[in-house]
């Protein structure tokens, strides 16, 4: 298994780094409907892997993370209300891939997220997407109010 | 993205995954599969070699699938995973909960 | 010749239709460096590929338009000035492809722009910037202060 | 991106565009051949079959140098445009301004 497993989880907006000569970022404005999650990540990982995010990581890591993230902005965060929209940015920069999911949402539990596991029921139905986005990226940062989530994915 | 169905000569249903098995179409694998239990079926074999990906909630459903089969003495089992869908089970422990064949042809001929 | 030939120069801010469900943003900053513009243009014309504009258009009208715009936005707008930044965002609708340009300039003189046409003098060095991005694009919009060009991009 | 510079059997200076030429190159190209005609070449053809597009300051170089080499009576023409190029020439009527040969080989002969 060569998934990296570091993660910080920090209760204050990301401040990402300034690039020093281009920065590319990439925004996709979503509609709280399940429906679009599909098409939302693959839009996604098509662009990432147009700016060089491997054709592995983008395939599994960013496409099950990200996956992860929409679909608890969606139904947590917004929870299915059509007025709300759920608002993507990827940031790109020489060294990382970021990927920020925000709702419109209250925001998170905070002990949710700083505690995530494996559920301890191993058959339990649900609890497991947090844990998952945890593994499969490089680092996870929330923002201060607690309705985003940014997710690094290291280029290489 | 779609679900295909069909029952081998060994009684065995195999229900194939065509892309992903995510938040948006967990249901109506889960409709599919407990539809075939209603029918009878007792060994339901699900073939990811077609597979994407999967998320959490996809997950979820197989877990559900296995428990409410078990329930009528039927059984789920998992074949064709790729590396990246066998990480998954791995992180998850999940691997440890269900029969995963690596083909379908061998996953038929244990079942 | 199939490039269509439409203008409409209008002093205020285009605002952009509200996409039904998703749209999806593409922004790029770039110093105010001539050195930047080629890799710039391939950027942008690889997304809107991945997007599904044409490889014909893609190659030839986005990327000389593009190229005008940038050049112009770092010379006259920007004046080549190390402080400033160039500004460019790609929004993706069904329709359209809308690209604007904006430097941190004092803005275009509106003449210059409303009455493009090609130079009097066949032999002039320059001049023919914005009658190139008002031939090869499908509509052309002038954002209120003047520093900002937008350009469209029918999808066909 | 750049440019090559060779010199036909012919004694005409072939200039090659490799990749764009625009703003931000259009210089390099006119100091070579510049260089070039400092050197004693009257006749160069610049070779278009490897460029990806032309900006309106790389058309403004080209116009520039035609004048300088017909003011020693030399002379600047072009070969090896593509459709995309040969519109931008269109467009802005320069293609009444240089002698455009379809191929290099051609505009050699002709030279
Ligand atoms: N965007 C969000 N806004 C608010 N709460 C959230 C959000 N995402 C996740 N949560 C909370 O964290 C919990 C754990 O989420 P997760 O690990 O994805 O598992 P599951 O979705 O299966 O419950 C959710 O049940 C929810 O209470
Ligand atoms: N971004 C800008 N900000 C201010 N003025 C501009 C800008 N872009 C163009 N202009 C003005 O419009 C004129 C015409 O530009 P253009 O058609 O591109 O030809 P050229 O660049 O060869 O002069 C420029 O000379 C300049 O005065």
């Amino acid at each position: 298994m060569t998934v990296p497993l570091r993660l910080a989880v920090r209760r204050h907006d990301v401040s990402l780094p300034e690039p020093a000569r281009t920065a590319l970022r990439i925004s996709v404005r979503l509609p709280s409907d399940l429906e679009v999650v599909e098409e939302a990540v693959d839009v996604v990982a098509r662009h990432c892997v147009a700016e060089g995010l491997t054709a592995r990581r983008a395939r599994f890591n960013l496409r099950v993370a990200l996956c992860e993230a929409l679909a608890n902005a969606i139904l947590y965060g917004n929870a299915e209300n059509a007025a709300k929209h759920v608002h993507v940015h990827v940031t790109i920069t020489e060294p990382h891939f970021l990927v920020e999911v925000q709702d419109e949402g209250a925001g998170f539990d905070p002990a949710a997220f700083a505690n995530v596991s494996l559920p301890h029921d191993l058959e339990a139905l649900g609890g497991r997407g947090l844990f998952l986005i945890r593994q499969l990226v490089d680092d996870v940062y929330l923002n201060e109010r607690g309705n985003g989530i940014c997710m690094v994915l290291r280029r290489a | 993205m779609s679900f295909t169905m069909r029952k081998d000569a060994s009684g065995v249903v195999v229900v194939g995954v065509d892309g992903q098995l995510i938040v948006s179409n967990r249901h109506e694998l889960k409709q599919k599969v407990l539809d075939a239990a209603d029918g009878g079926a007792r060994k339901i074999l699900v073939d990811f070699s077609d597979t994407g990906y999967i998320d959490s909630s996809g997950l979820g459903a197989l877990v559900s699938l296995a428990k409410k089969l078990r329930e009528v003495d039927g059984e789920l089992r998992l074949a064709g995973l790729n590396e990246d869908l066998r990480t998954l089970f791995e992180l998850t422990k999940l691997d440890t909960l269900f029969t995963i064949t690596e083909t379908v042809d061998d996953a038929l001929k244990k079942f």
